[in-house]
């Protein structure tokens, strides 16, 4: 996996999502909702491993471009469970697919006719998603969206990611629970991505 | 009245059937069947013999000591071998050209300029007409700033050439559109400040320039020598989506046929070297030509001189016979095509190779059967009697299907090879085994497919297909639509699957449910039609197809969804009967010569009386 | 993500020294500060609720500073269950500091702190084990540890769930001494020729030896029932309500399960552990040992015979807070303490530091628990389908040199390697035997031979992984049982294993394996924490590493001779 | 046999009271013998522990103190009468809000009356309680 700050090598982005209404289901039949949790661009920057989140939403949005698909993104307030967040995603995507992603970078691939705690691919541990893998599941958002069957990405495993990020991942998974708003409704973000030289 | 059990030793399954008998008058009481322990013939068959009796004793809640005899089949061992040789390969010299289909290339169109590197872009006086190549782990964004800065200076970059999966994302941020071939892996073999021509057609179609001697010609500006030598390359290219053609000062490409070793024929008193690489066609037709094939040798250090070898040292392992008296006498050739990568390519391209897959049998007399006999009597303390041969017992057990007569043939398509029998009017019985069965197509399968998972296309071979359509239906390969009230498990979403009895299993293929449905009944045409028909030819009176009567398949492959549709649509012509065996009209296709045993032991077997037996004609 | 690589791209010079720490395994391992407002804090936090209890009418109406109006599910069935009303108030009145010095002083016994345990609320237990620091703790759980004589459970998995990799296993670790063993499946449908593997290798290596495989409830249940496994572990249950929900479960469902396990003679305990609730993001402000109470109680409560705790799949957590390890010891004290059989964690990949692997073993190893590891990797981690252990096969040589050396029995020994070979061998024939007289897929002589010898799944023939399962699902549509098995052992030549195997399957007409801490011996005869209750009670009591068992662990791979110097003690 | 007096000294009863055992079929502890299995004497049948057994063994959990193991072991010996099938459809229709609480009143009445199973039914009628207060009952239908 990529080591923190392999991908701070190049030019540095900063990730701002303005709001632009509440969400609403959409109509494209090939769209691919990317639905983020309450923390994540703010106040979270950057994942478990310092992947920054406009990195992690540059790279979504490319797969899904690249696949010649569409995208929304909306930022959820109500959950921090990425199961829920994504199943949101889902019931209101166009296309029945969304992306679901955690300010500490654990994402899945949801569709709506999924029961909420299954999933179409899982990618759990957090520490292991780099710049690359999150371009590969914008890539395979995109053509389940398209009603394509894309190869799933690659999982990687390491048994040693317990000692080393499990109490971080319940640290900033607590810090994410914090950010919960019960009284705001998720809405659809454009997210604004500059670089910084 | 007397406990009897008949024991069939096959190739994969034994079986046995139990049954009581009085004064010619059979009882059946219940049959068994377990896997085959050993190779069939020889000693190692007894433990799985036990198995089959002392299951089938159970079933019928019969106590062990209450047995009288047991009546085993006489089998002899047959081994058979497949081997697979690519007999073509595509090679590119100098990075002549790219002729690999990423998912999404970008823009669209040709492009002709002289190729540079992306860093080296600032420095391309304006006026010139150029492709750029784009190296590993450029970010989308950055090269499109530069491409468009470059446009800005007057540089006319006509084309694209790139490492990563970017060629959409940099098109779309281009101020003017340009076709781009992408995921190019070793880009960075492209030569540099050469003539190169990009092609990328509109999604769905292929290039027409490219892919076309002409359309070559034109681009580079070529004689017609030189076009005569650069057809390769748009021979190669043709079917493509997109394609990159460098002009070199030796490019090229071959298309040449790899020399995978020679097959020695004997037959018929004479000898015959037949070219592995010639395809096979040209090797069936060589067999024909030396028939009765007497045995086969391959070249030392070729993967079918491997396998042929292999062959006959199991055998000798088995029987204890020196290798040089064990005979091959059958071999079956089938053309088919692997994905193979391109020697020289950039971008891991995959051609189509032509490959020849042999299957090949071997057969011996000398079994080993008394010896199963006198084990199982000591195990089981009753007498043992060797009942009858395979060929000749089966045949009369499938006459017992409903509906049948005189004379009759038997097809059992198994793992390793097919076999045939014939009853004719006066009795006589003729055998014959000839190479190729279910392996084989399970191979033809794997490979053809690309699959490299023997268990997926085990399952390809086995369960018809469906596409999952959504979580909630599928659409079977026969059109029609199932539904789910639950939502089918993630795994299949949106795939190619086999209905299993075990529920949907995906297949990983790219391609769609009619290339698969297509490659395995290719496949089992192939080997198990063709071989039903070579077969059924050998034991047939003046090997005419015409003069069989009825036509009974036997064994597992008759269980199979299609097969026996397929055989009785290839044996229609010849105004032969073919159906599935249904033994003593209750069996179905299993238990021929279990319960044929029987029948011969208490004087009840079907047919004409068996005045003269002829033992397996062809072996 | 395993390789050294550096904290930070700093391009501030430092040592030379600093390197070399930098580089160091343990500076892999994760570490966070406390945040006790979100019960992110091992077990000293200012968020616990004060000790309290008052009953009326026979009934317990307040608890921990809650009445029962306030109660949430845990509170209610604690109070209704676990707690004894009778004797709670007069316990509570006690000062926890006397408390904890009757757990530390021998001259307490462990009957006496035990009585006074059942009438504790989980506050108060929280609040005496808070006064104790690591050896004391240790000394603690000397005493309290339910049965006299420690034991080890080992886990046998195979990453391509192979069942004559399993077997071979299983056979091995038995033989070098776990009384338990544990499998699960990468492949849930291969389930059935695992678990057979798993059960007739245990009996190959050491007669008695218990077998479990972990699954969901249903499958669990039906393999017990079938007597293909002996016992089950992975019953979870968690500290707060809305965790506990989160898990689809209740007490009084868990409890419910509890009892229908038992009515069919499994033996059977739960799970839970410090960090789970945090983890989940549940933890309701409360510290994670205070939790980990909770849940000890709920058991206790629920009368399962045991529980496996100390953090078990959460280690990460504890072990990266201050003092968390401290607190890991402290649950397995409180379960041991509440008259629990403890298995005691050691279960999951802890840190990437050799050091630090070992020290978090030795408050379960030096004083002794039930079940010193509840899974002792028994095949190289990279198979462990647990997602590996604090330790595996390749730490078996130090393990018995620290057994050795402290004088301590942690279940293990060293046995010969042409030992080991023959149980191997015998256990992969044995599975051979079976297949064959179940027609499933064939084990060839291959197999048989890589299983000899083999260390970890890369050594083994590759399987036809479709046949298998479909001959998985033949065994449970044709209804095997443990005695059908026991059968074709028995005609097969492998009349020693079968009797193994069916003396394990007569205990359940005994039901003796449903007390507390019970084990099987080599002789078949159940031993638990009744008929080999813990008498500890200082210096010269209790169990001691004695006689032939410590000539036996005296032995180790080389030990040089006293008698020929130029030779090893064989 | 329902006044067995047990201490401590009789466990393990397979070995100290062989006599108080028996199979679900009648038969004793010494009976399952390798013979009397490969003769098809014993089957999986007998392999079951009774519920009569069960509450020995809770009587000597008790008797060391073990109290709630007591009681589970009561419970176990009335879920013994219970089908395999039932068992589970019972945890799983106590699982939270699986159940409304007349669904587990249904349970409990069944425990009671068709299995004679009071104390089981105690725990499901105390769970009703408690899921009631604290919201985890299912919706009505």
């Amino acid at each position: 996996m990529t080591a923190p700050g392999a991908v701070s090598t190049e030019s540095v982005r900063t990730l701002s999502l303005r709001e632009i209404g509440p969400a609403e289901r959409g109509t494209k039949p090939d769209e691919v909702v990317i639905a983020l949790s309450p923390a994540f661009g703010d106040p979270f920057t950057k994942t478990i491993v310092d992947v920054p989140h406009a990195e992690v939403i540059r790279q979504l949005l490319a797969g899904i471009e690249e696949r010649g698909g569409s995208a929304r993104v909306i930022k959820v307030y109500k959950t921090a469970d990425l199961a829920a967040i994504a199943h949101f995603g889902a019931k209101i995507s166009g296309s029945g697919i969304a992306v679901g992603v955690l300010s500490r970078g654990t994402t899945v691939l949801h569709q709506r006719d999924l029961a909420r705690l299954s999933n179409l691919e899982l990618f759990p541990q957090a520490p292991l998603l780099d710049a690359e893998v999150f371009r590969m599941i914008g890539a395979n958002a995109a053509q389940y969206a398209q009603g394509q069957s894309p190869k799933p990405v690659p999982t990687r495993n390491d048994q040693m990611a317990r000692p080393r990020w499990q109490a971080k991942a319940a640290l900033l998974h607590l810090k994410e629970f914090d950010c919960i708003d019960h009284s705001r409704n998720a809405v659809e973000v454009e997210p604004v991505i500059t670089k910084v030289d | 009245m007397s406990l009897v059990i008949g024991v069939d030793i096959g190739n994969s399954t034994t079986e046995a059937c139990i049954a009581e008998v009085t004064q010619g008058e059979v009882g059946r009481l219940a049959s068994s069947l377990t896997a085959t322990t050993g190779v069939k013939g020889t000693p190692e068959n007894t433990t799985g013999a036990v198995t089959a009796v002392r299951r089938a004793l159970e079933v019928s809640g019969r106590p062990a000591d209450a047995l009288a005899t047991v009546l085993l089949n006489e089998a002899t061992p047959v081994i058979s071998g497949l081997a697979m040789e690519t007999i073509t390969e595509t090679i590119i010299t100098e990075s002549t050209m790219i002729g690999h289909n990423p998912d999404t290339p970008g823009g669209e169109g040709l492009g002709v300029g002289t190729t540079v590197a992306l860093d080296g872009l600032d420095e391309v006086e304006p006026g010139t007409t150029v492709v750029v190549v784009v190296g590993k782990g450029a970010d989308f964004d950055d090269v499109a700033h530069l491409l468009n800065r470059a446009f800005e200076r007057g540089v006319d970059v006509v084309a694209g050439v790139m490492h990563g999966d970017d060629a959409v994302l940099v098109v779309n941020r281009l101020q003017r559109r340009i076709p781009v071939v992408d995921e190019v892996s070793a880009v960075e073999k492209v030569p540099l400040d050469m003539l190169a021509a990009v092609e990328v057609a509109a999604p769905g179609r292929t290039i027409r320039t490219l892919s076309d001697s002409y359309g070559l010609a034109s681009t580079f500006d070529l004689d017609a020598e030189q076009t005569r030598k650069v057809s390769p390359v748009a021979r190669a290219l043709s079917g493509n989506r997109s394609a990159v053609v460098v002009r070199t000062p030796a490019g090229d490409v071959t298309d040449r046929r790899i020399p995978v070793g020679t097959l020695h024929l004997s037959g018929s008193g004479r000898t015959l070297d037949v070219g592995v690489d010639g395809g096979a066609d040209a090797i069936m037709e060589a067999i024909g030509r030396v028939a009765p094939l007497s045995d086969v040798h391959g070249e030392a250090g070729t993967h079918v001189g491997g396998m042929l070898a292999n062959v006959r040292d199991t055998m000798t392992d088995v029987t204890g016979q020196p290798a040089s008296e064990i005979r091959i006498r059958d071999v079956l050739a089938v053309d088919t095509m692997v994905p193979a990568t391109v020697r020289g390519g950039l971008a891991g391209e995959v051609h189509q190779e032509n490959a020849v897959a042999l299957a090949a049998m071997v057969r011996t007399s000398r079994s080993r059967m008394q010896a199963v006999a006198d084990a199982l009597a000591t195990e089981l303390g009753c007498e043992t009697i060797i009942g009858g041969v395979e060929g000749e017992v089966a045949v009369r057990g499938a006459l017992t299907t409903p509906g049948t007569s005189v004379p009759i043939a038997i097809i059992d398509m198994g793992g390793g090879s097919t076999d045939a029998a014939l009853l004719d009017r006066d009795g006589a019985v003729s055998a014959v085994h000839v190479a190729g069965a279910g392996e084989l197509v399970t191979k033809l399968i794997d490979s053809e497919l690309g699959l490299e998972d023997r268990e997926a296309a085990e399952s390809v071979k086995r369960h018809p297909l469906a596409k999952v359509e959504s979580f909630f239906h599928i659409r079977h390969e026969d059109g029609t639509v199932q539904f789910f009230t639950e939502p089918l498990p993630p795994h299949v979403f949106a795939k190619v699957v086999t209905v299993t009895p075990e529920g949907l299993a995906a297949v990983p293929v790219k391609g769609s449910l009619e290339s698969v449905r297509r490659v395995r009944r290719e496949a089992k045409r192939r080997v198990f039609v063709v071989n039903a028909l070579r077969a059924l030819a050998q034991v047939a009176p003046q090997g005419s197809l015409r003069l069989l009567g009825s036509v009974v398949l036997l064994g597992g492959s008759a269980l199979d969804f299609e097969i026996p549709g397929m055989v009785a649509d290839a044996l229609a012509p010849y105004g032969v009967v073919c159906g599935i065996g249904n033994v003593h009209g209750t069996e179905g296709p299993r238990n021929a010569v279990a319960a044929g045993l029987v029948d011969v032991h208490a004087g009840t077997a079907a047919g004409p009386a068996p005045e003269k037996v002829q033992r397996q004609a062809a072996s | 993500m395993t390789a050294v690589a550096p904290r930070s791209g700093a391009s501030v010079q430092t040592s030379k020294r600093t390197e070399i720490l930098e580089a160091r395994p343990v500076n892999l391992d994760g570490f966070v500060e406390e945040w006790p407002e979100k019960g992110l804090v091992a077990m000293e936090s200012d968020y616990d609720p004060q000790p309290s209890v008052r009953v009326e009418d026979g009934r317990i109406v307040e608890l921990d500073g809650r009445t029962r109006d306030q109660f949430d599910f845990m509170d209610t069935f604690i109070a209704d269950h676990a707690i004894d009303v009778d004797t709670c108030e007069d316990a509570m009145a006690t000062p926890s500091v006397e408390i904890a010095r009757m757990l530390v002083d021998p001259r307490t016994s462990r009957a006496d702190v035990v009585a006074l345990g059942r009438g504790l609320t989980p506050a108060k237990i929280l609040d005496v084990v808070k006064l104790m620091n690591v050896v004391e703790i240790m000394m603690g759980i000397q005493k309290t540890r339910s049965r006299r004589t420690p034991a080890n459970q080992a886990h046998s998995t195979s990453a391509k769930d192979n069942p004559i990799q399993v077997a071979a296993d299983a056979a091995e670790a038995a033989v070098r001494g776990f009384a338990e063993l544990e499998t699960t499946l990468g492949v849930v449908r291969y389930a059935p020729l695992v678990a057979i593997g798993l059960q007739v290798g245990g009996q190959v290596g050491r007669g008695g030896v218990l077998t479990q495989c972990a699954l969901e409830e249903a499958t669990e249940l039906d393999l017990g029932m079938r007597g293909i496994t002996a016992y089950a572990e992975t019953i979870s249950i968690y500290g707060t309500e809305s965790v506990f929900v989160d898990g689809d479960d209740t007490p009084w469902s868990k409890a419910f399960l509890a009892s229908a396990y038992a009515s069919r003679g499994i033996k059977m305990r739960f799970t839970s552990g410090t960090g789970s609730e945090v983890q989940m993001g549940n933890a309701e402000g409360r510290s994670m040992l205070y939790l980990e109470i909770r849940c000890i109680l709920m058991a206790k409560g629920a009368g399962v015979q045991g529980l496996q705790n100390g953090s078990i799949s959460c280690i990460g957590v504890p072990g990266a807070v201050p003092g968390g390890i401290r607190a890991v010891a402290a649950e397995n004290l409180v379960a041991s303490w509440m008259d629990l059989e403890c298995a005691s964690g050691n279960d999951q990949s802890f840190s990437h530091s050799a050091m630090r692997r070992t020290s978090r073993l030795l408050p379960q190893m030096l004083p002794g628990t039930d079940f010193v590891c509840s899974g002792y990797s028994g095949v190289p981690n990279k198979d462990n389908m647990f997602a590996g252990s604090n330790l595996d096969t390749e730490d078996y040589d130090d393990w018995n040199v620290i057994q050795r050396d402290m004088q301590v029995d942690g279940g293990l020994r060293h046995v010969r390697e042409d030992v080991i070979l023959q149980v191997r061998n015998k256990a992969a024939r044995a599975m051979q035997a079976l297949f064959a007289e179940l027609d499933l897929p064939a084990i060839t002589d291959e197999e048989v031979e890589a299983a000899t010898y083999a260390d970890s799944s890369d050594d083994y023939p590759d399987r036809d992984a479709l046949a298998d399962l479909e001959g998985a699902r033949s065994v449970m549509d044709r209804g095997i049982t443990g005695l059908d098995l026991v059968k074709i052992l028995e005609r097969t030549g492998f009349g020693d294993v079968a009797e193994n195997y069916l003396n394990v399957l007569r205990q359940r007409v005994s039901g003796d394996l449903l007390q507390t801490a019970a084990v099987l011996t080599g002789d078949f005869v159940p031993l638990a924490a009744i008929n080999d209750a813990n008498d500890y009670a200082g210096p010269g009591t209790g169990y001691r590493l004695s006689g032939e068992r410590w000539e036996e662990l005296k032995k180790l791979r080389h030990v040089t001779s006293a008698e020929n110097p130029e030779e090893e003690v064989v | 046999m329902t006044s067995t007096e047990l201490t401590p000294a009789d466990y393990p009863l397979s070995i100290n009271r062989p006599e108080l055992l028996h199979t679900p079929t009648g038969k004793a502890l010494a009976d399952i013998t390798m013979d009397a299995v490969v003769s098809g004497e014993v089957t999986n049948e007998d392999l079951r522990v009774t519920p009569d057994t069960l509450v020995l063994q809770g009587r000597i959990a008790e008797s060391v103190g073990r109290r709630q193991l007591g009681e589970n072991c009561r419970r176990a010996a009335e879920m013994t009468a219970i089908p395999d099938d039932e068992v589970l459809a019972m945890y799983n229709a106590l699982r939270p809000r699986a159940s409304s609480a007349a669904q587990l009143e249904e349970i409990a009445s069944r425990l009671e009356n068709t299995f004679s199973a009071p104390t089981c039914a105690g725990l499901v009628r105390e769970a009703a309680e408690v899921y009631a207060a604290r919201n985890l009952l299912a919706e009505e239908d």
